[in-house]
């Protein structure tokens, strides 16, 4: 109050940055070579899969096309060959999308029903199945796969999609229930008390009213089921035949079934088609996927 | 009845849990007491599988194999994830592209991941080549051809997959802490650093136990990333229990040694995880 | 280097924006040694961001920040001589009591043995000696402050700052803990800055308070003219429970209000000098304890008949809502009151204790 | 847009084919690599010239990994209407558990007893006097081939047998030739070692420890040869980097590599790259030490079908297998030996000739795959992957677990 002359000296405003400090220097520089570390193999792939068979035996796998071809990506999808089907990995495509739309539709539907008899409609024992089902989660798939084959045997179902969607439901069931039931435990009871003094029913209360309200989980769900599912390979080699397999499983045949020489480019073509389905989904669904597997975190 | 529709939505649930978790394990557990080969039968023979399967040199290296692969993707990735998790915290630009690139991979399948790395180590074309192209003539890079090196070249991709969800995780973690937490640590005068040994970290302790859980449970099943990575190779160098349970199950018609083996599996992750539902469970008392 | 001796903390000009939003517009304030001044308001006014500027947790976009006549405003906040409490106590869990009160000061590097001095100090001021060796899990949500409270204490500095304290605690605890608070600062005469949105905390504590909006300090003053002259129609609103009753109306020359049913003249009232309705539109306000009824109201100035339309007992006293002309007047009387609801009582009040804004600046005339 | 009429059309024409008459057979083989496939179109052709469908159904996993995906299917209850299998003991326990289709009638018909040759492949198909496969080739796994360009490139002539070879390595190895190709996949490992020990130890110790299963002359003089002669294969082999067996075969054809113990079916690559026996390589049955062979070879199985129309086309197949023409056109393009003795391999090579002799001579032995179990053949791949591909892993030890192995064999 008193010298305003002399209190006007010295700093004023917001504290002087310089781009180039210590700090950001290793903030960034760690944080591109990171970035380096996890983009490299996309980029090799992308190159490989662009070149002349020539072009990759002379060059640097780094080194981007010289004279950029799209044959690889034809051959892969179309003409690669496995024993004398030589129809590339169309067919596993087709294949995979045959899977995963029922598989990603009963399992999300079997688990949504499951975490809302247990958020909303506990009985005696409920709550000891579902810790059978999250313990479940982390026994390896090993120690079940071979009865199972029985199991499906005496169904009926080895061999069929109906099968094969039938592993992907149970094997997806911890987690999926998991985040239903969470979700639904969210959903104010009062609300589901209310419906039941107006009368609803179990099915009433859950096609009416969780159901319509349960769209964020439902998306959440499905970008998990469909990125796992697709990207499965043990269940498509052991419960189908090769009429199903899934891409997964017709990728890895044919990069393993070499005629002649072997073609990188095209065994990379056929590698990013594979990852092309969960790749778009990742990059789609950008902060929901985050959700997912953070809302998955204790699948395992 | 009470709840008979809830009884019979969880029809499913109920099956899963009992009949596929608790029947199909009990029944291979019981199984790995017989000498069934390509059949199951009920011929007990006690320990002779266990015994075998000890005895047994692949088993030996993949569960060597699979120890060095645990703890190495266990520290590299939590650290990896941690590091990654507190550079993208500190208030950077490009956050979300940053981190969607740290995370993309774990979106592709083993399959893809260990195809794409074979390909980058192969000595031929990638990795090795290039850097002989460069003038380091006498440089050897071929981890997946060097019986000594190769489970670490099957670690380099794992991590790559693998270590962005831990970093996700690790973000949800620190952005869970109480901002008024670095303030106070500020006005303390505590370096960054210093604050995320002696502060952040104790306090995230939950979420380093979930993410060393969802590792290790992740490490056991490995086998889609070595079948098509090495494919076990060189010669038995990069085999794994997984791996190991499917070849004896449906190659050598051996099932009695695939379900012995596949019940060890079963008790390493009871080793893991009882401990975690431990802490998990047992310590909220003290919170 | 400074003569600005009396001044504890001075900011000049400070203006903090994010993006093109602007939190603070150009505030200046003198904070006295020794003072306990609160800055008051609702969320989003401010007042928090102003004290992580003084703390020097956020960069200011302009202005300066002087403590104890030293320029601060690119200082680390470790440098500024501060010591700070949080809404959230931001206790170090992983440490004892001890350990969260000592950390700071190994890592500035006192020497031990003045590290146990202070410490023992500390707690012998704040009671909380038994507590040493516990972690702050173990401890209550006043043990948790008073533990963060220590904290800053150790630091032996002169500026502590306050950020809404008690307001995680229970009703009780909170009177409590401001008592002590208030022991706290007589004891040790610092400077105190301490951020609230609780009135009662703040007419309890402060010597002077702020009151901020939208970034701007609305008025700065004791407790007491802040509730007795305030300056402008949002602070007289703000301060007092219940909150003063409003009326618009017009003000003649003559000094006759005339609006909303009422008609007085407030002859008597305490103009601020120099301040005159524009277009004599204006704001009266009238606090709810300063409307007599029954006998009292024979002797007030202007008088009225009016309906009991509600009965609010509150224990202490009672709030009466009671209707003249459609016009509701809230008022205080004695808990013991006899009143009900449809009586017809008279009330009246005196000029003197109006408040009269003009109705576009919302000035205090 | 384009692609939705491509499946339009696809569905359509299967829609189509379904309607005729023809009946479908699946069939699973793991007969990936070009010969091969060039070779399994023979089958597909003339079988869909019959009248009914081949439809193909490829494993490209190697031996081991194929068998096991064919016989979980067999196992789960939705067979294939043929598959190719090893015949030996993978199949005893399938047909134990009925699960495999009864050819005796087929083969009563056909006669097939008076036309298979040599008859132990026949025998091999028969289990308690019923027959369950029909056997489509023989192979004997005991060759060694020899890319001329390579020694030639080398300055020194083609050897002629396995210890000249050994004697070559260094001059190969000199001029940048890798002087033995050996994939790294197990089954080749273990493959590599029998015909050397075949060609060591020769035919009476190799039958006392595969077939007797005696411990202790797998521990013994003779076979610690075994292991050292493995020990020096393995070191002029140690540089190769390749996983599959054709790529090694690729490398001879190019001249990259001196030589490959594989069996004869690497005859396919070569004849599918244009190269001649005799002239641009040599083969060296029993590698040019003992000439015997192993009449192991392929075989297909029939799992039981409920549908009587494919059932009656199952057997069908199998006849259509067993005759002149198949056995041809087949064998030819394949590099294997026919299974009949009454076939004219005027067309033949060099090298099918050279086999031919040798079968007519009757120097044959069993195949490896029917005088031990599956179990037993995955322990004894699993060592020589390991053997073959760990320099440090000594000859002493290798013969200690080798002994193990053969002790606990069955």
């Amino acid at each position: 109050m008193t010298d305003e002359t002399n209190l006007v000296d010295g700093p004023r405003g917001p504290k002087p940055k310089r781009a180039f400090t210590r700090r950001n220097i290793f903030v960034y520089g760690t944080l591109l070579l990171f970035a380096v570390y996890y983009l490299l193999p996309l980029w090799v792939m992308v190159v490989t899969s662009l070149k002349g068979m020539p072009e990759i035996r002379m060059g640097n796998i780094f080194s981007p096309p010289v004279e950029v071809t799209f044959q690889p990506w034809v051959k892969a999808w179309s003409e690669a060959c496995t024993g004398i089907n030589c129809d590339g990995l169309s067919r596993g495509f087709w294949n995979s999308i045959k899977i995963l739309i029922p598989s990603t539709i009963v399992s999300i539907l079997i688990a949504s029903i499951n975490g809302y008899a247990l958020s909303k409609w506990r009985f005696k024992g409920s709550e000891t199945f579902f810790a059978i089902l999250v313990l479940g989660a982390f026994i390896p798939y090993q120690i079940m796969i071979y009865p199972i084959v029985i199991l499906l045997r005496e169904a009926g179902l080895y061999g069929s999609l109906w099968g094969l969607v039938l592993v992907h439901t149970i094997f997806g069931m911890p987690i999926m229930t998991l985040l239903f039931r969470n979700y639904f435990t969210g959903i104010p009871d009062e609300l589901f008390k209310a419906a039941r003094v107006d009368g609803a029913g179990f099915w009433g209360i859950f096609i009416k009213i969780m159901l319509p309200m349960s769209l964020p989980i439902i998306v959440v769900a499905m970008i998990l089921q469909i990125t796992g599912i697709w990207n499965d390979f043990l269940f498509g080699v052991i419960y189908t035949k090769p009429d199903l397999y899934p891409m997964t499983v017709q990728l890895n045949n044919i990069v393993n079934s070499v005629q002649g020489v072997k073609e990188y480019n095209v065994n990379m073509a056929a590698t990013l088609l594979t990852g092309l389905v969960p790749l778009v989904i990742y990059f789609i669904s950008g902060k929901l996927f985050v959700r997912g597997i953070a809302a998955g975190a204790v699948k395992g | 009845m009470k709840n008979l529709n809830a009884k019979i939505a969880s029809i499913p649930m109920i099956f899963t849990a009992l009949v596929i978790f608790v029947g199909c394990t009990a029944w291979t557990i019981y199984h790995s007491f017989t000498n069934s080969r390509l059949l199951p039968n009920n011929n007990w023979v006690g320990f002779d599988q266990y015994e075998r399967l000890w005895d047994t040199k692949r088993w030996i290296v993949s569960v060597g194999n699979l120890a060095i692969y645990g703890v190495c993707s266990l520290v590299i990735s939590v650290i990896i994830g941690f590091v990654l998790a507190a550079l993208l915290d500190r208030k950077i630009r490009f956050e979300g592209v940053f981190r969607s690139i740290f995370l993309f991979p774990f979106a592709l399948s083993f399959i893809v991941t260990g195809l794409v790395w074979q390909w980058i180590l192969n000595p031929e074309f990638g990795v090795q080549k290039v850097l002989q192209s460069l003038g380091w003539e006498n440089v050897t890079f071929d981890p997946l051809y060097n019986p000594d090196l190769v489970i670490y070249g099957i670690l380099i991709a794992g991590i790559w997959q693998g270590s962005g969800l831990i970093m996700c995780v690790m973000l949800a973690g620190l952005r869970g802490i109480d901002g008024d937490i670095w303030k106070a640590t500020r006005v303390d005068g505590i370096k960054t650093w210093k604050t995320y040994i002696f502060v952040i970290i104790p306090m995230m302790k939950p979420v380093f136990v979930t993410a060393l859980v969802l590792i290790a449970s992740g490490i056991i099943k490995v086998y889609d990333l070595v079948l098509a990575q090495t494919s076990g190779g060189p010669g038995i160098a990069s085999e794994v229990p997984a791996k190991y349970v499917y070849d004896k199950m449906f190659n050598a018609q051996n099932l009695g040694q695939g379900f012995a083996a596949s019940t060890m599996m079963l008790v390493s992750v009871a080793i893991v995880l009882i401990p975690w539902a431990y802490l998990q469970f047992g310590g909220k008392k003290n919170d | 280097m400074s003569n600005n001796m009396q001044s504890s903390i001075s900011i000049r000009d400070l203006k903090l924006s994010f993006g093109s939003f602007d939190v603070l517009k150009n505030l200046n304030l003198e904070i006295g040694k020794g003072e306990f001044l609160v800055l008051l308001g609702s969320s989003g006014c401010g007042k928090s961001t102003l004290l992580n500027c003084i703390a020097g947790l956020l960069d200011v976009t302009d202005g300066q920040i002087f403590i104890n006549g030293k320029n601060v405003t690119w200082e680390e906040p470790s440098d500024r001589g501060i010591g700070m409490v949080f809404q959230s106590y931001a206790l170090y869990p992983q440490m004892t009591v001890k350990g969260n009160l000592a950390f700071g000061l190994k890592n500035a590097k006192v020497p031990k043995a003045e590290i146990e001095k202070r410490i023992a100090r500390t707690a012998e001021v704040l009671q909380i000696e038994s507590l040493l060796t516990r972690k702050p899990a173990a401890l209550s949500g006043g043990q948790r402050q008073r533990v963060a409270i220590g904290r800053a204490l150790v630091r032996h500095v002169d500026v502590f700052l306050f950020d809404e304290p008690l307001s995680n605690l229970d009703a009780k605890l909170r009177a409590d803990l401001r008592v002590e608070i208030k022991r706290l600062h007589h004891q040790l005469k610092n400077t105190m800055i301490y951020v609230t949105h609780d009135q009662v905390e703040a007419m309890t504590l402060a010597d002077r308070i702020a009151i901020m909006k939208g970034g701007v300090v609305m008025q700065l003053d004791s407790p007491s003219i802040i509730y007795n002259r305030p300056a402008n129609k949002y602070v007289a609103d703000f301060i007092g429970s219940p909150a003063m009753n409003f009326y618009q109306g017009t003000l003649d020359k003559d000094n006759n209000f005339r609006g909303d049913g009422l008609s007085l003249s407030v002859t008597g009232y305490p103009f601020e000098e120099g301040r005159v309705a524009q277009n004599q539109q204006v704001w009266l306000g009238i606090r709810p304890e300063h409307i007599r009824s029954a006998d009292a109201a024979q002797q007030c100035a202007v008088q009225m008949g009016a309906i009991v339309e509600l009965v609010e007992p509150m224990g202490s006293d009672t709030q009466i809502w009671s209707v003249v002309d459609k016009q509701n007047y809230r008022f205080r009387v004695d808990g013991q009151t006899e009143m009900t609801e449809g009586d017809s009582i008279r009330i009246g009040f005196d000029p003197e204790n109006l408040s009269l804004f003009d109705r576009d600046s919302e000035l205090r005339l | 847009m384009k692609m939705i009429k491509k499946l339009l059309a696809a569905a359509v024409l299967t829609g189509l084919s379904s309607l005729s008459s023809a009946t479908e057979l699946e069939v699973s083989h793991w007969w990936t690599s070009g010969g091969e496939a060039a070779a399994v179109t023979e089958l597909a052709k003339a079988f869909d010239a019959s009248g009914d469908k081949w439809k193909d159904s490829a494993i490209a996993a190697g031996g081991g990994g194929a068998a096991a995906i064919i016989i979980s299917r067999i196992l789960g209850g939705d067979p294939m209407g043929a598959t190719q299998l090893n015949h030996g003991r993978d199949a005893e326990e399938l047909i134990k558990a009925g699960l495999l289709q009864d050819l005796t009638d087929v083969a009563e018909k056909e006669n097939w007893r008076e036309i298979i040759r040599p008859s132990s492949l026949l025998d091999s198909c028969t289990f308690e006097g019923r027959i369950y496969c029909a056997p489509v080739n023989i192979h004997s796994p005991q060759w060694l081939w020899l890319s001329h360009k390579a020694f030639k490139d080398a300055g020194i002539p083609v050897p002629k047998n396995w210890s000249e070879f050994i004697a070559a390595a260094p001059a190969l190895d000199k001029a940048g030739k890798l002087p033995l190709a050996v994939g790294q996949q197990a089954w080749q490992s273990n493959l590599t070692f029998n015909a050397i020990t075949i060609a060591i130890s020769g035919l009476e110790p190799w039958k006392k420890v595969y077939v007797d299963k005696n411990a202790e002359v797998a521990g013994g003089e003779e076979f610690k040869k075994v292991f050292e002669a493995a020990d020096q294969a393995r070191k002029i082999s140690a540089k190769g980097k390749m996983q599959d067996w054709n790529a090694a075969t690729a490398m001879v054809i190019k001249g990259d590599a001196g030589g490959q113990i594989m069996g004869d079916w690497a005859q396919g690559e070569f004849q599918l790259a244009g190269q001649v026996a005799g002239e641009d390589y040599t083969c060296l049955p029993g590698l040019g030490v003992t000439e015997m062979i192993s009449t192991g070879g392929d075989a297909f199985y029939f799992p039981v079908l409920k549908d009587a129309e494919q059932t009656a086309a199952q057997k069908r197949l199998a006849a259509l297998i067993i005759q002149k023409d198949t056995q041809v056109a087949f064998n030819l393009k394949k590099g294997s030996l026919p299974i009949r003795g009454d076939v004219d391999l005027e067309t033949a090579n060099d090298c099918m000739k050279k086999g031919i002799k040798i079968l007519a001579g009757n120097n044959v032995l069993p195949d490896l795959s029917q005088v031990i179990s599956a179990d037993t053949m995955s322990d004894l791949e699993d060592l020589m992957v390991e053997f073959w591909n760990d320099p440090s892993m000594t000859t002493e030890e290798a013969q200690e677990r080798f002994v193990k192995v053969i002790a606990r064999a069955d």
